[in-house]
């Protein structure tokens, strides 16, 4: 018991500390949430330290298979901490104005959110990640809906609601399915057992269509056609703290939850036969029926890339534009899944950590500008580059990242895309991604032209004098880091070992 | 320090860029100066090269360095420096230097465009030391957003559209070398070895990709290749009809980075292709020969033809840039092409073609960035470049009419100005192959003269009218940019030596890593078709 | 017909009958009362199939909770005159029908060979003690368990949050 | 063999208007008298330099001597390209040096000596001019380039001097177009058509050389000497592709030496000062056209050269046709010039240059003395040059009248006189050409030319008498005084050179002894023919000229409207290309453009129809969620099964 | 009865949810079709397990959590709806499009 204890040490520091917000609501009545909210950042900080831990030692189950204690989880739930962190610190600075109340409970959502999202990435029982994906899920509707006191906000909730709960629902029918192709297991060991039996037996069909409805959850979180639609709307109506946890936190862990099912379910189905020469003669079938499901999400992933980037064009709402643009990112990360091989799910993985600096970085910088501005239609900013030099100039720098362009992180993201795609004999959708990215540059560069280019008479006089030191911090921070990551070395033994504990067992 | 000469050289404009940018927002002069003070440090470094220090005798890489940078990708820095770099550089180091002095002394927000500039320069530089493939690449991009915002911020009435006509347009072609840069990487790792950015490693390799059938969507991988990287660095030379960026850009671009644009920055996409796109697919390059032969040819006379039409001075010179470029690009399709020897003695035909091709690039920088400066100094006096508007300047402006007359001739190739030898080289060089390419190219010639004769007369000659007559002469500032291109000019007509010898051995090089076609030589077959 | 069937056919006319009046019914309460048939033909399935803890469960939670919640919500809200009808259900139909279509003819045709008939099945037993030691073992949903009791937590401190009554809307924040 | 100080003096020649137009560029402006002493000084040092090499070439006996770096030693001449001389790739090889023969001798002296006098001739005629400094230094370059040009040893710096000439007649052409007070813009119009229409020559010549260079690997004199006759014997005969290189070189003798039908730019040559007139016609320009010929014999094929003199020919009796109804003094003497260039061109194109540089040299002479003595009459009578308005300047300008006299007789080959020498030669090869040939292209030249001979008589006669004989005709010509100190001396100096220079031609041309003896008679008849003619109407008005151009009607309007070659060229090239650059540029903006922001307006539609489909509605979504959904089902179940 | 039988049961359960979800014009009648596709889901996990006898309960524990969140979800989703219903006076969804292209 206590070494089960011991595995999910982050999980156990975070469900305490959240308990301790709880309190602090009841004690303080909401008048401390600026100390409850450094105590959430610090409690994330731990977390965050224990999560590292991992990364030393080995994978291990946890309370009979429930939990999954592996380096590919520790990575992605990092990734969530983080966002979770900068979401927090957004939401700081936010409720430094008076007439917001009510922040402690926001808080302890999003820690909660973050737990669930610990769990989604950190399993390999189907009925756990559906649990995680609820807890994540619920946690966000009511962020969404919560914070924004006007109807914008309660339409955004209502709609990320409606639209989550159907999906998880068709989800968990697909996953009912599942179950019994595994034989009335929730393990994807056993399903992949089940599956592999099935592609035998020459049910292919079988197999897809479960599959596919599984897949809805994932791509609901991840916003991907045809399941993107609440994506620009929730975006725009909730804060930009909530978009950018959306868009980064659950968005990653989404995608780590993703890679693991495809992974395990198919991991015999695409690459078994290192694992169990014994499955020798599914090859032949297996592989097939990989080719085609991959071709499908391969599919998805082009429509995903084409919608996000070109309905983004055009958009003058900040956050809508981020929301389409991160329908078109998703979309690079499922093209590069769609290989269902190692190389696919590794550069998966290393770009969505850099799109996740990335993001979190434009959203962070979006805030900066839009909480003087008063507006974030890109319109009102005309000529704001000057006169907020340093969120104005990392916006620049965030977006030439997820442009791709060097020397910022994202290029070597896109790198390792492109080089994925091409060796796994994709050359056709490598090409389109490239093509996209100068489409993507269309509306990026326009926010920028409107920052910098746009000639503003007189200074804006700000909404908001105050500075913004610790959002300035966090701002230089993403800067460095996107600069940085450009050398993917850093992070790439990490995801190397991470993914291939997935795909060799 | 002596192992990493090049690395200091490249840092050098960044590190000023950065110090530029920690300056006071008030002191422009003090910008001013570290500005200009980096790029004649640069030049002098470059000169200092040249009088001593590089081989001019070896072909190969000099003050070559190499140290591991991303090392999951096989990616190092490494520069190295040959004699085509060396002799770009100290264009590129002109150039710039001269764009710092022709910025006006009172520009608004000075620390911004002095820091972008350098910025542009430093990636400039790296782009000619590159030798791994990676860091060409991140160089190469890295000017795109200074350039962008250089033309968006300090252009003229329709600068938004132009920077962002820009960076659509290069951003396309980078996209596609991306993709190139991908194939190349994991095809040079397909053997068994450990894949390399090199790119001179590439270039050994790339004899070996001839045969291989390993391509996708009906075409061979060197084809792949070729076009992948031809199209990305088509975009920046411009090639027809991937040019329509380059006059709006142009146009609205401020004097000082119209100057650099030309002089420095199309260059680069010839160099890409010379060192990049050829190289790596020399197979599909000499397959595809008629094709580079056939756009050069466009570019030279569908540039002079539309530049014909113009009545902007400034898109006239734009035109004539793409007219220009259009010269090595034929330059190269006689590189591709050996005739065969039966008939015509081998009078070093590709060594002419090339010759041609990579001097192009130095005298069609220099007398372009000449052009723009003339252009500039009539719009800082008519605050308009509508030719119908101008006229007789020659009379009011002396000096003016002096230095256009070398700049205006030596654009339209005339002996003993620079403009002539590479010209003379690409038709020496590229008529066994193509000789009708090279007729029509002569009738280009014509058009050259036709246009540029009809601007200079536009504006040097006939009656002033009333609001030009008070125009001032060229002041010392105008004059210390303009002489010193002139003095290249008439140096590099006059003894073109003195660039061919840094990189005549580096041509050489050059030549031996593209093997050619041997076909028949076509000349005479076309010489008996005319009788 | 065995008892065990005309069983399954009364349930499951009373599922998917409540169903189908649930969907077509334009009376809300009627609508409302059609669903309670339905949770409770589900609750009768689950006793057919085995499972009685869990038809208890149904019985409590969804009819008697969720439902109630449901028709709390339906009185807190008034409902219009739109309300009452259906969106495009013939586009809705064919669609999801397709998507039936498609699973029935695909998926269920070739699942008879790895299961068991009916009648080979071994005789249900009582599952509630069976089920509330799982609950409580470190190795089997112990974890499951707690976590889903911090998501109620945190479904609680949500709805709360959600539902209490705030301020109008100042246009102030813009962020 | 030449003494060692023979080629630097050699350089000197040219080197020294080089020099004075550097000086002159940077510091004209500010030297005293604008600086004219400078080029003029120059000049004059060129001159001397050049008479003292003559002098000694003079007294070889051998008139076939070549003195040359390349050829005789004295230096490894100028590695162009680059400098090592071990690499020797392509161009690299190339090296240009000096060269001095029979033919460089008398035509360097002449034209240093031309050009000299032109210069002094200047000072005197542009006086007061307001851009005096800038005009001495175009024509100090002019200078240096034509004797830069005669000192090369090979072809590629041949063009690149004559490249440099079409430069400098360009500026000073259109000299006057800036004129401070009196600005004539039609001076550069016709200064864009000069450097455009020999532009069109030039760029074939270009190509000649490439063909040249690729054929030989060698563009010099001495070598394609040698390596042309192998070629011709290797392939047994002349190779097609050394054809069409020799038309190609011809092509830009055509543009230079103003030969129809690129002739048209020479005429409004005359928008440029007189003394430049004189430059351009006598010693510089027009002859660089013959001398490229010459020294290019060697590759010019048999076919090639039977087009050259039919060419030469027609365009000496075409031009001398327009050179008779012309009004204007200097139109006149511009088509006689063309005419006299076309003998030249014939004269190649009958196998000899050396006929044809004897001409140059003797042409040059006398022909700067008729411009010299134009350039004195128009500046005595305030700028009038229209014959009919001249008249009676026998007495006030004597000395004019008996400069002009002398050119005039040279021209029209009055016997003794040097005119009369070279032109003899001329017809005595093309009777030649008559005798042993066949075909039209073996009679033609012979016709032509003497057609072309009485007419020249006739229309120098005519300028000749309009102007100086009977009475003035106008106030300014009435008014009209003798030219002072500066000018006059050119003028004493030219009428001497026109009587006796053809002493001083080395290389004399050589027809057979019956082609001779028929070409003098021939020469003979028509000078009496054309000599007699102008003396009837004009000196003794014993017949009226009007009605003698009404008995020719349709040829006189035809030859006064220049027969329409102008206006062909406006209509069939001008307007055609101008129209053709506004397409393209119209193709650019709406096409070429115009698809890239297609392009981008696509993708702009695109994201709004796109957009569309997110109206704000959750149901819709679903619905269209529900059919994402089974659109995919589909084609996956499609794809596995 | 055999295991088709509730499946075919659970399927028709599932399609009736999906066309409620999308085609009832009260967002509480939309939630009450979403709880119609998890009973769905829930009527096949414990078929499944009824079928595999050689399996633990999973399935119907599985079955519990699932209705623990269906209670979950429906209260914040009712808050959800209540709060929309006091900004916009309407519980009928097409009303709610402010947020839109």
């Amino acid at each position: 018991m206590n070494e089960q204890l011991q595995l999910i040490l982050p999980e156990l520091v975070l469900s305490g500390g959240l308990c301790l917000l709880l309190l602090a609501d009841l004690v303080f009545q909401r008048r401390r949430a600026w100390e409850t909210g450094v105590f959430a950042l610090g409690l994330l900080g731990v977390v965050a330290y224990l999560l590292l831990q991992r990364f030393e030692a080995a994978p291990a189950d946890a309370f009979g298979g429930l939990l999954r204690v592996d380096h590919f989880g520790a990575v992605f739930q990092l990734s969530i901490t983080a966002a979770a962190a900068v979401a927090l610190f957004i939401n700081l600075h936010q409720f430094r104005y008076p007439q917001d109340r009510g922040r402690i409970e926001t808080q302890f959502l999003f820690l909660c959110a973050t737990l669930g999202g610990f769990v989604l990435v950190g399993t390999q029982h189907l009925l756990m990640l559906y649990l995680g994906l609820e807890m994540l899920g619920l946690c966000s509707y009511a962020l969404a809906d919560v914070h924004k006191r006007d109807r914008a906000g309660a339409e955004a909730g209502m709609k990320y609601v409606v639209y989550g709960a159907l999906s998880s629902g068709i989800m968990l029918y697909g996953i009912s399915l599942l179950f019994g192709l595994g034989g009335a297991s929730f393990q994807m060991t056993d399903i992949a057992l089940g599956v592999n039996r099935a592609l035998l037996e020459g049910h292919a069909v079988q197999v897809l269509l479960p599959t596919l409805l599984l897949l809805a959850g994932f791509l609901f979180k991840l916003a991907l056609v045809p399941f993107h639609w609440w994506a620009p709307d929730v975006y725009q109506g909730t804060t930009t703290a909530i978009a950018g946890y959306l868009a980064v936190g659950s968005k990653l862990v989404a995608l780590g939850a993703l890679i693991r099912t495809l992974a395990l379910i198919f991991a015999t189905a695409v690459h078994g036969i290192e694992s169990d020469p014994a499955l020798i003669e599914v090859t032949t079938v297996a592989s097939e029926f990989g080719a085609s499901f991959g071709l499908v999400l391969a599919i998805l992933a082009a429509v995903s890339m084409v919608w996000g980037n070109l309905a983004a064009i055009g958009q003058t709402h900040l956050r809508r534009l981020l929301a389409y643009s991160s329908i078109g990112h998703a979309g690079y990360l499922l093209a590069s899944i769609s290989l269902l091989n190692a190389d696919g799910f590794h550069a998966a993985s290393t770009y969505a950590i850099v799109y996740g600096v990335a993001s979190l970085g434009a959203f962070a910088a979006v805030f900066a500008i839009a909480v003087r501005a008063g507006s974030e239609d890109l319109r009102d900013w005309s000529g704001l580059g000057w006169q907020y030099p340093l969120a104005a100039g990392s916006l620049v720098l965030f977006f030439a990242s997820l442009i791709g362009l060097p020397p910022t992180a994202g290029f070597a993201g896109k790198w390792r895309l492109l080089a994925a795609l091409w060796a796994g004999d994709r050359p056709g959708l490598a090409l389109l991604l490239a093509l996209l990215s100068v489409v993507s540059l269309f509306y990026y560069f326009r926010v920028i032209k409107e920052l910098y280019l746009e000639r503003r008479e007189e200074a804006l006089s700000p909404r908001v004098s105050r500075k913004l030191p610790w959002l300035a911090g966090f701002l230089v921070v993403a800067c460095v880091a996107t600069i940085a990551l450009i050398n993917l070395g850093w992070i790439d033994a990490p995801l190397r070992l991470a993914t291939g504990d997935l795909t060799h067992g | 320090m002596g192992e990493h000469l090049l690395s200091a050289f490249v840092a050098l404009p960044f590190v000023s860029a950065l110090f530029v940018a920690l300056l006071p927002k008030q002191s422009a002069a003090g910008q001013r100066f570290v500005a200009g003070t980096t790029m004649a440090a640069a030049l002098a470094f470059l000169i200092g090269l040249v009088l001593g220090g590089f081989d001019t005798a070896r072909g190969g890489l000099q003050f070559a360095e190499s140290t591991a940078w991303i090392p999951s990708f096989h990616v190092n820095w490494a520069l190295g420096l040959d004699g085509l770099a060396l002799v770009l550089l100290l264009l590129s180091a002109l150039i710039h230097f001269i764009a710092v002095i022709a910025t006006p002394r009172d520009i608004a927000g000075s620390k911004g465009y002095y820091a972008l500039l350098l910025l542009l320069f430093g990636g400039v530089n790296g782009v000619f030391l590159a030798t791994d493939l990676f860091l060409f690449y991140v160089f190469w991009e890295l000017m795109l957003i200074p350039m962008y915002f250089l033309i968006g911020i300090w252009g003229g009435e329709q600068r938004k559209r132009a920077a962002g006509k820009f960076i659509l347009f290069t951003l396309f072609g980078s996209v596609l070398m991306l993709v190139g840069l991908v194939a190349v990487y994991l095809r040079s790792g397909a053997e068994g070895v450990a894949p390399t950015f090199d790119i001179y490693a590439l270039q050994s390799q790339a004899a070996s990709w001839m045969t291989d059938s390993g391509g996708m969507f009906g075409m061979d991988f060197s084809s792949w290749i070729f076009l992948l990287f031809f199209l990305a660095f088509a975009v920046k030379i411009p090639v027809v009809p991937f040019h329509t960026w380059l006059p709006d850009a142009h146009v609205q671009a401020p004097t000082p980075v119209s100057v650099i644009l030309a002089g420095v920055l199309l260059k680069l996409g010839a160099y890409g292709m010379l060192r990049v796109a050829f190289p790596f697919a020399p197979d599909a390059f000499a397959d595809l020969a008629w094709l580079v032969a056939t756009l050069g040819v466009i570019n030279i006379v569908y540039g002079a033809w539309v530049a014909l039409a113009q009545t902007d001075f400034k898109r006239l010179v734009a035109y004539s840039s793409i007219s220009h470029m259009g010269f090595f690009l034929l330059g190269m399709a006689g590189v591709a092409v050996a005739a065969d020897g039966a008939a015509h003695f081998e009078a070093g035909t590709r060594f002419n073609a090339l010759a041609g091709a990579s001097l192009q690039l130095i005298t069609h920088g220099i007398s372009a960035a000449l052009m723009f400066l003339l252009v500039g100094a009539v719009y800082d006096r008519a605050h308009h470049r509508d030719l119908g508007r101008m006229g007789g300047l020659g009379r009011v402006m002396p000096r003016y009419f002096a230095i256009a007359t070398v700049g205006f001739f030596s654009s339209l190739g005339l002996p003993l100005l620079a403009g002539f030898v590479p010209e003379a080289l690409t038709l020496f060089g590229a008529w066994p192959a193509w000789p009708m390419h090279v007729v029509v190219t002569a009738f280009g010639l014509m058009l050259t003269a036709v246009y540029l004769l009809q601007a200079y007369r536009s504006v040097l000659l006939g009656r002033t009218p009333d609001a030009c007559a008070s125009f001032r002469d060229l002041d010392r500032r105008e004059l210390s940019t303009m002489v010193p291109l002139v003095i290249a000019s008439v140096t590099l007509g006059v003894a073109p030596f003195l660039v061919l010898d840094l990189m005549a051995e580096t041509l050489r090089t050059i030549l031996a890593g593209l093997p050619p076609d041997i076909l028949p030589a076509t000349s005479i077959e076309i010489t008996e078709g005319l009788r | 017909m065995s008892g065990s069937e005309v069983a399954f056919a009364i349930f499951t006319a009373l599922a998917l009958g409540g169903a189908l009046v649930a969907l077509f019914e334009r009376s809300v309460v009627r609508s409302a009362f059609a669903m309670f048939g339905t949770f409770m033909g589900v609750a009768g399935l689950y006793l057919t199939l085995g499972a009685d803890f869990l038809a208890m469960t149904q019985v409590l939670i969804y009819a008697g909770g969720i439902m109630v919640l449901y028709l709390f919500g339906l009185m807190l809200t008034k409902p219009s005159r739109y309300e009452r009808n259906l969106r495009r259900i013939g586009l809705g139909a064919a669609l999801a029908g397709g998507l039936a279509l498609i699973l029935l003819v695909k998926l269920f045709g070739g699942m008879n060979g790895s299961v068991p008939g009916p009648d080979e099945l071994p005789a249900p037993e009582p599952t509630a003690e069976a089920i509330g030691l799982a609950f409580l073992r470190a190795d089997e949903w112990l974890f499951a368990f707690e976590f889903a009791s911090v998501l109620l937590l945190a479904t609680l401190v949500g709805a709360v949050y959600i539902a209490r009554r705030r301020p109008e809307p100042r246009s102030e924040e813009a962020a | 063999m030449p003494t060692a100080d023979f080629f630097p003096l050699l350089l000197a020649v040219p080197l020294l208007p080089l020099g004075a137009w550097l000086l002159q560029v940077l510091f004209g402006s500010r030297l005293p008298r604008g600086g004219d002493w400078l080029p003029t000084g120059a000049m004059l040092g060129a001159f001397v330099v050049a008479v003292l090499l003559f002098l000694r070439a003079w007294g070889l006996d051998d008139e076939y001597f070549v003195w040359s770096t390349s050829a005789t030693g004295g230096g490894h001449g100028w590695k162009w390209l680059v400098s090592d001389p071990a690499f020797r790739e392509g161009l690299a090889a190339f090296r240009a040096g000096l060269w001095y023969d029979a033919w460089t001798a008398p035509l360097l002296a002449m034209v240093a000596g031309v050009s000299f006098l032109v210069h002094l001739f200047s000072t005197g005629y542009m006086k007061g001019n307001s851009r005096y400094s800038a005009y001495f230094a175009g024509l100090a370059l002019f200078s240096f380039a034509m004797l830069a040009m005669l000192v090369s040893d090979n072809l590629l710096f041949v063009f690149g001097f004559w490249e440099v000439m079409g430069l400098c007649s360009f500026l000073l052409i259109g000299h006057d177009s800036l004129d401070r007070d009196n600005p004539r813009p039609r001076a550069a119009a016709a200064a864009v058509k000069a450097f455009l229409t020999t532009r069109v020559g030039d760029v074939a010549l270009l190509l000649g050389l490439a063909m040249l260079w690729n054929g030989f690997g060698t563009l010099q004199f001495h070598e394609l000497q040698v390596a042309v006759p192998e070629m011709i014997e290797r392939h047994q005969g002349w190779p097609q592709w050394l054809e069409t290189a020799g038309l190609l070189v011809f092509l830009g003798a055509v543009g230079k030496s103003a030969q129809f039908p690129l002739h048209v730019w020479l005429p409004d040559a005359m928008e440029g000062p007189t003394p430049v007139s004189a430059m351009i016609h006598a010693a510089t320009m027009v002859a660089a056209g013959v001398y490229l010929m010459a020294r290019a014999f060697p590759v010019l094929a048999p076919g090639v050269l039977a087009l050259v003199a039919v060419i030469g020919a027609f365009t000496a009796f075409f031009a001398a046709t327009i050179a008779l109804t012309q009004d204007d003094l200097k139109k006149v003497l511009a088509y006689s010039t063309i005419s006299q260039l076309g003998y030249m061109i014939a004269a190649v194109g009958m196998g000899s240059p050396d006929g044809a540089l004897f001409h140059v040299f003797t042409h040059g002479l006398f022909k700067a003395g008729l411009f010299l003595g134009a350039g004195a009459i128009i500046h005595a009578c305030h700028h009038e040059q229209d014959l009919r308005l001249l008249g009676g300047l026998r007495k006030r300008m004597p000395l004019t009248y008996a400069s002009m006299l002398l050119c005039t007789a040279s021209i029209s080959g009055v016997p003794f006189l040097s005119g009369f020498y070279s032109k003899d030669a001329i017809l005595g090869f093309a009777a030649d050409t008559w005798s042993q040939g066949a075909g039209p292209a073996a009679y033609l030249p012979l016709a032509l030319l003497v057609l072309a001979a009485p007419l020249t008589a006739l229309y120098m006669f005519r300028m000749f008498l309009l102007t100086f004989s009977g009475e003035a005709r106008s106030e300014d010509a009435a008014q009209a005084k003798e030219v002072p100190m500066p000018m006059s001396v050119p003028l004493i100096l030219l009428g001497l050179g026109a009587a006796v220079g053809s002493l001083l031609w080395i290389a004399q041309p050589h027809p057979t002894e019956s082609g001779h003896t028929t070409a003098t008679l021939l020469a003979g008849v028509s000078l009496v023919i054309g000599l007699g003619a102008a003396l009837l109407f004009f000196q003794f008005k014993k017949a009226s000229p009007a009605r003698a151009s009404a008995a020719f009607g349709p040829f006189t309007r035809a030859a006064r409207g220049l027969y329409g070659v102008d206006h062909f060229y406006q209509a069939a090239i001008v307007v055609p290309s101008k129209l053709i650059g506004r397409a393209c540029a119209g193709f650019d903006r709406r096409v070429v453009d115009g698809a890239v922001h297609g392009l981008g307006k696509l993708a702009i539609r695109a994201g709004e129809q796109l957009r569309r489909a997110q109206n704000g509605r959750i149901q819709s979504y679903i619905y269209l969620t529900y059919a994402g959904l089974l659109a995919l089902t589909l084609f996956a179940v499609w794809r596995v099964s | 009865m055999g295991l088709e039988a509730y499946l075919f049961v659970s399927l028709l359960l599932f399609v009736i949810g999906l066309v409620m979800a999308a085609a009832r014009r009260s967002l509480i009648y939309v939630l009450i079709g979403l709880e119609l596709i998890l009973n769905a889901a829930n009527l096949n996990l414990v078929a499944f397990q009824r079928f595999h006898p050689e399996s633990g309960l999973d399935g119907q524990i599985g079955a519990i959590f699932v209705i623990i969140l269906a209670a979950a979800e429906a209260a914040i989703a009712l808050a959800i709806v209540l709060n929309v219903f006091s900004r916009f006076g309407s519980i009928r969804p097409d009303d709610m499009n402010t947020l839109r292209d």
